[in-house]
């Protein structure tokens, strides 16, 4: 079929440095490679986005991507009653030939990956990992990350706490939460947030770990070095460039709908950040494992379950 | 388990309670004051919002978070100054005019953080803290509670300052005839609107100042909607302590310590869904209400306008 | 002609949106005098007054101090002016004690020194024979010991001018004639006094000059020496014209005499109800039969506001018993007794007794919501509740716009009449009235009294609550007096009634003394 | 010019006017239309400093709002909650009765929906599921209503504190109980099951508005009946405008205080139901439309009139709908439409005092 426009929808501004942002920009990237055009819909919320898409169904728009899990109930409808396509996160189970297709995104792998690396920079032996809530990209890359501190050093203590209810643009509770979790022994922290993990690099930044030295911060999703003060240790970086683009062919093709889209190691959609603060002798082994785990060497398995998240935290605490 | 014992991390409970606590105390006195002299300040929260984005605005500007809490205070005070004008001056609706500060307040905070900084998300640099001679030498609350900036002491301070003023001066004498009996402030030749009119811009700049500690010292950046409400604990917290400054101390910290304790509880390791330990604070101040919930005393006047002479 | 006047009012005019309240009025008030000024409600007394204290501004006049203009321009300025004034309602905050009541007014960052202003109100209650603690809740002391710690504040800030703005109306008749020495004797130090009273028997007694407004303008000035000179009943005469443009004082009603063995209506036997802090009513046991008036005196704050609410249904009972044609009512509530014909006039009819928003025809429906034929299935039928309205507006003469006016917009006299007119419409069997005639002038009083008494004649059982001991003696057929929240004693309304029901209220003859006597 | 006063029964009506027609238009032109325009003008200023035009702003929001098809649908979907809250909040404040806390009590009314109508539509016609749902929703959030009420009623305690308190807390429990007890298992996304499009509120024939709308209408229009033209309605005015007079009428205050707090809370609840069953089909765990807020505001514009509710909810609801498109179009985020309705909330309340204390003074 004939695709000339596609659009994004993105709940918060693109401009977030992570999850809206990296959206946005891998759809204009996508947008650009396969010669289509973008409407980008940003700052929509988290209500009812309906109108929005079908108002772009009536644009002429010829995909729309609803990069947000809250959308992943209203897009399959709208792409139903409207017949245009729609691409949406977190429910594998929706699939639709030529109308639904799914990218649930998780960057378990890159965040094994991490951990790895958090394990073997922690002086203290303890990390942390501070959230602000429990959606399921978050939680598969919390247990990813936890299986690669645990494969690492298996006596490593992982703190795990969640910010609250309205946290997403709770930075002084992102503040407060991270320097709890550092003074319970974590000299590295694993954060995912949106506006509140503002306030956990504030507290990486500000507080010092209990044996007094630097504690570093590891980031998802986006990229943050050019915000950095000397704190960033990586980012589980994710660009869904190729996903998007793939999705564009296949509607041309006329095979939309019958896949599944992932980000991975693979081709570099999920990749670990290289920062300054990368001690030089850590990231050639880390590379390594990257390479074994494309190769399927080591298999990580995403987990999505809040409860499930946390077994593996209690789990690797006790030991 | 043992890390949940260890010194540092008891240490880090306190000032997750004092981080949580000061911004809810400023707010509680603030609007203290405005519910003594019979004003129901319902657009603290925008007054706290708009501290926070000036008190951020200034101490990133100028590099001084002391600078910044003027900003604060000058924010919030301008908010207050148009609740002031069209509520005790003009005598319009306090909750009406409150909602719509608050809502406008969000608004204007959001666009201008749109425009502003959501391109860099500035964040500002470590706080500098200032230990208590002596007193910071102790276990857990030393550091927890006298290595902090000296705004904490100021707040901590203002409490008992407005204690002592309420019981050793007539500021609480003429506060409270403003909230019970205006008319016999107006009578004993005290201009109940001059007085109606300082204590919301008190509040205002109390206000202002719980904002822009928030931003400035609790998080280091401002993000939109950052004050979650805030404010309306504030309120909770005003009409709770029944026009005492102590106890609106005692009612932050049991807020803040409310909200340590979830932090605590999870790093524990304890397996309650955060929605249920989220849900302690405001279960605590029900069971409270539940408890002590005799008629609360709350001045005669409140949320009514004053004219002098009215019939 | 005496000295330089302290305080001079010349061609002072002030307005309000609709009416002139004051209208080019000249006055001159001198020290050492009780200077009274009279006229009907809406005559524009307070508003005067209201100028002299700093709350309102004259349009046009000025007001002198000494000979020289003064802009009193809040109440501040009145105060520095040594102007002190005791306001119609209570001007004193209940929530703070009497010497921080005192201590009201300084500036809010001096330090609180009550000891010493309770020291100087000790001695000054002391220099005038008066006790009143001055750490006492000032909510929790009588009206009248209120309004004397209202005078002593004024006299503590040197006023050299009292204002008493309608003073005497919450007193008894001791509290008046406390007030009434106080007043003296402040004149008697050289002070100007003012003093607003609806009462005439007052000016007379109290007064060194008298200044008669009607309209707003000032219609009469009697002096000392036409005080002195005339003839009493004459002085009556003159006054009654002047405030009323001749129109005379009110008729005397006196009721026939309706003794004789009756069936009583109303039992109560026992009764006790706990007033909270404020007033309590103890064993009060009464019978009231048709066609009966039975008058209720004391002095105001004795459980007599406890005893009707009680009645009335609207405050529970401790103990004891209520019947209404031999059928106990106590458990109901205050629609099921009305249903039975018991019927409450209150003493608060803006605070409680109406709705000032709303309009005069719901208003006189307020205690029928929800009843046929006024509301079928629970639906409003407008043109029925008005036409109801439009009748009893002129069975009753309520001077009003029209049904649908806000009855707040009303005088306070025609929103009495409203009242009246919603509790004696319908199978009325006992009302129970609370100071009917406060705060009226004295036409509306006559009409008021008319009307009760006409009830009454046509069988109503009456219990007739007032302060207002000629209105008692004018319209009961027994009384009985209340102190401490005891009936203390019930007599006959015959000759000797005033002395022995005075004596009752002052507390000189005891419960069962009385009870032998009138038995 | 002289005016006469307007006749206003109770707190808040808007003056529904008796006096000649010509008087009228003047009235509403100046305290109605003008109002408004100086808070566009005072918004557009806003939008200028942030370099857009804000003719060009107001012309898209009102193009896309209500010319295009697809957009007044959108506006009239909206409306739905909107006017069951607003039906709630009037019932709740005529009687006097500040119930702040309607976040909590439309998303336990949601969430109640939610966990219901899913399972039940496997085994019950689907009238009679959506029924039960938003007679459940109505008593979950009444339920949750009631300690504030009890409190209230029979222990004074101000339900200021006690409403907002319970909303917190509602908000949390609604999130706990999405996430523990009612979860979808066979998703990853903590969120309730879905109740099936077709299985969903009949969208009006040809449309895509939600019949909810017509639910919304039905009730605020009943609240506006009820208040103004029945008993019940005058008792519980009463009760809100002299409390006092309410008890010496022999009204049954606490009865009554905690049944408006029932009733009221029951209507937020259903706007939650409705917005469920008409249009998510699920409740999606930390999913808070806080609507509270932006609707207390409208109401207040609308004098706690219910027919001018909807005049001020479709406006409301246009403004949203067309911000969403504009914030696209044009670059500006949607929080401009709270800055809007705040601008009109006061100058709208200053406007009104001005033209009382100008009716006054026209008066003598
Ligand atoms: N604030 C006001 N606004 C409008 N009208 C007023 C106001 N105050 C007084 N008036 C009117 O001015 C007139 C004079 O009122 P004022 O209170 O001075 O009378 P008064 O002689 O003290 O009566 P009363 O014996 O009832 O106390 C009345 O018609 C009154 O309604
Ligand atoms: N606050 C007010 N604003 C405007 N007008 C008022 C106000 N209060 C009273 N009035 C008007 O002023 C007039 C006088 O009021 P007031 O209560 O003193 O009546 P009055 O002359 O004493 O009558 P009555 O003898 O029946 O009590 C009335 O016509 C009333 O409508
Ligand atoms: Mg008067
Ligand atoms: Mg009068």
């Amino acid at each position: 079929a004939e695709l000339k426009s596609i659009a994004i929808l993105v709940p918060e501004q693109g401009s977030d440095f992570g999850w809206n942002q990296q959206g946005v920009d891998s759809a204009k990237a996508a947008a650009a490679k396969t010669g289509v055009e973008l409407t980008v819909a940003q700052g929509l919320g988290y209500g009812d986005v309906r109108p929005t898409l079908r108002e772009l169904a009536e644009d002429g728009v010829g995909l729309m991507l609803c990069h947000a899990s809250g959308y992943n109930t209203a897009c399959p409808e709208i792409a139903q009653e409207m017949k245009v396509p729609v691409a949406i996160v977190d429910r594998p189970d929706l699939l639709k030939p030529g109308l639904v297709a799914d990218y649930t995104l998780s960057g378990h792998e890159g965040a094994y990956l991490a951990g790895r690396l958090a394990a073997k920079v922690s002086r203290t032996g303890t990390v942390g990992v501070v959230v602000s809530g429990e959606p399921p990209s978050w939680n598969s890359q919390s247990a990813g990350f936890a299986q690669g501190v645990k494969a690492e050093k298996p006596g490593t203590k992982i703190v795990y706490a969640v910010i609250g209810p309205a946290a997403y643009s709770d930075a002084a509770g992102g503040q407060r939460v991270t320097g709890s979790v550092i003074a319970a022994g974590a000299d590295v922290i694993f954060g995912q947030g949106n506006g509140s993990s503002f306030g956990m690099l504030q507290a990486v930044e500000t507080t010092k770990a209990v044996d007094g030295g630097k504690v570093l911060f590891i980031d998802v999703i986006g990229d943050k070095t050019t915000l950095d003060k000397g704190f960033l240790l990586t980012s589980v970086l994710w660009d869904m460039t190729p996903v998007y683009a793939s999705m564009v062919d296949d509607i041309k093709a006329g095979t939309f709908g019958t896949k599944h889209y992932k980000i991975q190691l693979s081709d570099n959609s999920v990749r670990l950040l290289q920062t300054k603060n990368v001690p030089a002798d850590a990231w050639a082994p880390i590379m390594a494992l990257r390479d074994d785990i494309i190769s399927g060497k080591i298999k990580i398995e995403p987990v999505f379950d809040a409860a499930a998240v946390r077994a593996l935290m209690t789990d690797v605490a006790a030991k | 388990m043992d890390m949940i014992l260890s010194q540092s991390f008891l240490t880090s409970l306190v000032v997750g309670l004092v981080m949580a606590g000061v911004p809810l105390l400023l707010a509680g006195l603030g609007e203290q004051i405005s519910e003594k002299a019979g004003v129901l300040n319902i657009g603290i929260e925008g007054m706290m919002l708009i501290g926070a984005y000036a008190g951020f605005l200034g101490a990133w500007q100028t590099g001084s978070l002391w600078v910044g809490f003027l900003y604060g205070i000058g924010g919030g005070m301008a908010v207050a100054l148009l609740m002031a004008v069209l509520c005790v001056r003009i005598g319009l609706s306090q909750i009406v005019i409150g909602i719509g500060l608050t809502l406008g307040a969000e608004g204007l905070t959001a666009l201008l953080h749109h425009v502003q900084f959501s391109r860099s998300y500035p964040r500002l640099p470590g706080v500098e803290t200032w230990a208590v001679p002596g007193l910071s030498a102790l276990p857990v609350v030393g550091p927890g509670l006298f290595d902090r900036h000296p705004m904490v002491y100021l707040a901590i301070a203002l409490a008992v300052i407005l204690s002592m003023l309420y019981r050793k001066t007539h500021l609480g004498l003429t506060l409270q005839a403003a909230g019970d009996k205006p008319a016999a402030l107006d009578g004993a030749g005290v201009d109940v609107l001059r007085t109606r009119f300082a204590a919301v811009l008190c509040t205002g700049a109390l206000a202002g100042l719980g904002g822009a500690f928030m931003s400035e010292v609790g998080a280091g950046l401002f993000i939109p909607f950052m004050t979650n409400g805030a404010g309306f604990i504030g309120i909770v917290l005003a009409m709770l302590a029944r026009g005492r400054p102590l106890w609106v101390l005692a009612g932050a910290a049991l807020f803040g310590a409310c909200l340590s304790m979830t932090t605590a509880l999870q790093v524990a390791g304890i397996n309650i869904p955060t929605d249920v330990i989220q849900m302690l604070p405001f279960a605590a101040v029900m069971a409270v209400l539940v408890i002590f919930g005799r008629r609360a005393s709350l001045p005669a006047a409140l949320g009514l306008p004053y004219v002098r002479g009215a019939r | 002609m005496p000295a330089a006047p302290l305080i001079e009012f010349r061609g002072v005019t002030k307005r309000f949106p609709g009416v002139i309240a004051n209208d080019q009025v000249d006055l001159r008030i001198h020290a050492g005098e009780v200077h009274v000024l009279l006229g009907e409600n809406g005559a524009g007394k307070s508003t005067l007054i209201g100028m002299l204290s700093g709350l309102q501004q004259p349009d046009e006049g000025d007001i002198l101090l000494e000979g020289a203009t003064v802009k009193l321009t809040s109440p501040k300025r009145a105060l520095r002016s040594g102007i002190g004034t005791v306001f119609q309602h209570g001007m004193l905050v209940p929530t703070l004690t009497v010497a921080q009541n005192l201590s009201l007014g300084n500036p809010w960052w001096r330090f609180r020194r009550e000891g010493d202003i309770a020291h100087r109100f000790e001695a000054l209650c002391a220099d005038f024979g008066v006790r009143i603690d001055p750490h006492a809740i000032t909510g929790e002391l009588s009206l009248g010991e209120q309004q004397q710690v209202e005078i002593f504040r004024a006299l503590l800030r040197g006023s050299r001018v009292l204002v008493l703005d309608e003073a005497t109306s919450m007193l008894t008749p001791q509290g008046v004639e406390e007030l009434g020495a106080l007043m003296r004797e402040l004149a008697k130090r050289l002070l100007a006094v003012i003093l607003i009273t609806h009462k005439l028997r007052e000016a007379f007694d109290f007064g060194d000059r008298i200044s008669i407004l009607r309209h707003g303008r000032k219609v009469a000035e009697l002096g000392p020496e036409q005080l002195r000179e005339t003839d009493e009943h004459k002085l009556h005469q003159l006054v009654v014209r002047s405030m009323f443009g001749g129109a005379g004082g009110a008729p005397h009603i006196r009721r026939a005499d309706a003794t004789g063995e009756r069936r009583p209506v109303l039992t109560v036997r026992g009764l006790s109800v706990d007033g909270g802090g404020d007033g309590r009513v103890a064993e009060v046991s009464f019978e009231v039969a048709a066609g009966e008036i039975l008058g209720i005196a004391g002095i105001d704050g004795n459980g007599q506001k406890q005893l009707a609410e009680a009645l009335a249904g609207q405050r529970r009972a401790a103990a004891g018993e209520i019947l209404l044609d031999g059928r106990p009512i106590a458990s109901l509530d205050v629609g099921a007794r009305r249903r039975l014909g018991l019927r409450y006039v209150t003493d608060d009819r803006l605070g409680e007794g109406t709705v000032g928003a709303f309009p005069v025809s719901t208003n006189l429906l307020l205690k029928e919501i929800g009843t046929a034929p006024f509301w079928e299935g629970g639906i409003e039928r407008p043109a029925r509740i008005r036409e109801h309205a439009r009748a009893l507006i002129e069975e009753f003469d309520v001077r009003t716009p029209g049904p649908d006016t806000p009855i707040a917009r009303l005088s306070g006299g025609n929103i009495q009449k409203a009242v009246l007119a919603r509790e004696l419409f319908g199978g009325a069997r006992v009302v129970i009235y609370n100071k009917p005639t406060y705060g009226l002038d004295v036409h509306n009083i006559a009409s008021a009294r008319r009307r009760l008494s006409e009830a009454a004649d046509a069988g109503v059982a009456t219990i007739l609550i007032s302060t207002d001991l000629d209105e008692i003696l004018e319209l009961s057929d027994r009384i009985a007096v209340m102190s401490g929240g005891r009936v203390v004693g019930i007599i006959a309304n015959d000759g000797d009634a005033r002395t022995l029901v005075g004596e009752m209220m002052a507390g000189e003859m005891t419960g069962e003394e009385r009870a032998g006597e009138a038995a | 010019m002289m005016v006469e006063p307007a006749q206003s029964s109770g707190a808040g009506s808007l003056g529904l006017v008796t006096s000649a027609a010509g008087r009228a238009a003047v009235r509403i032109g100046l305290t109605a239309v003008a109002p408004v325009v100086l808070a566009l003008v005072l918004s557009g200023a806003v939008l200028s400093q942030m370099g857009t035009d804000p003719l060009e702003y107001y012309g898209y929001v009102v193009q896309r709002a209500f010319m295009t098809p697809s957009g007044f649908q959108a506006t009239v979907t909206r409306m739905a909650p909107l006017l069951l809250l607003g039906a709630g909040l009037i019932l709740a404040f005529r009687a006097g009765l500040w119930n702040l806390g309607l976040d909590g009590q439309f998303m336990l009314g949601a969430t109640a929906a939610a966990a219901l109508a899913p399972p039940l539509a496997q085994v019950w016609p689907i009238p009679l599921v959506l029924a039960a749902s938003m007679v459940a929703a109505m008593a979950a959030a009444a339920l949750w209503s009631l300690l504030p009420a009890l409190l209230k009623a029979y222990h004074g305690v101000n339900e200021i504190i006690t409403t907002l308190m319970m909303s917190f807390l509602g908000l949390s429990v609604s999130n706990a109980l999405v996430k523990l007890a009612f979860l979808d298992p066979t998703t990853t996304v903590p969120q309730t099951r879905t109740l099936a499009v077709a299985d969903r509120l009949p969208p009006l024939s040809g449309t895509t508005v939600s019949s909810g709308v017509l639910i919304g209408l039905v009730a605020i229009v009943a609240v506006h009946l009820v208040m103004t033209r029945t008993s019940f309605g005058l008792r519980l005015r009463v009760v809100g405008a002299n409390p006092r007079a309410a008890i010496h009428v022999g009204l049954r205050v606490p009865l009554l205080t905690v049944m408006v707090f029932a009733a009221s809370a029951a209507l937020v609840g259903l706007a939650g139901a409705v917005e469920i069953l008409g249009v998510h089909g699920n409740v999606r765990a930390d999913w808070n439309p806080a609507f509270g807020l932006a609707v207390i505001p409208l109401v207040f514009l609308a004098r706690l009139n219910g027919l001018a509710t909807i005049v001020y909810v479709l406006f409301f609801s246009a403004l949203q709908i067309g911000a969403e498109s504009a914030a696209r179009r044009l670059g500006v985020p949607h929080y401009f439409s709270l800055v809007l309705v705040a601008n009109l909330l006061i100058v709208l309340a200053l406007v009104e005092h001005l033209s009382q204390r100008w009716r006054l003074d026209t008066r003598s």
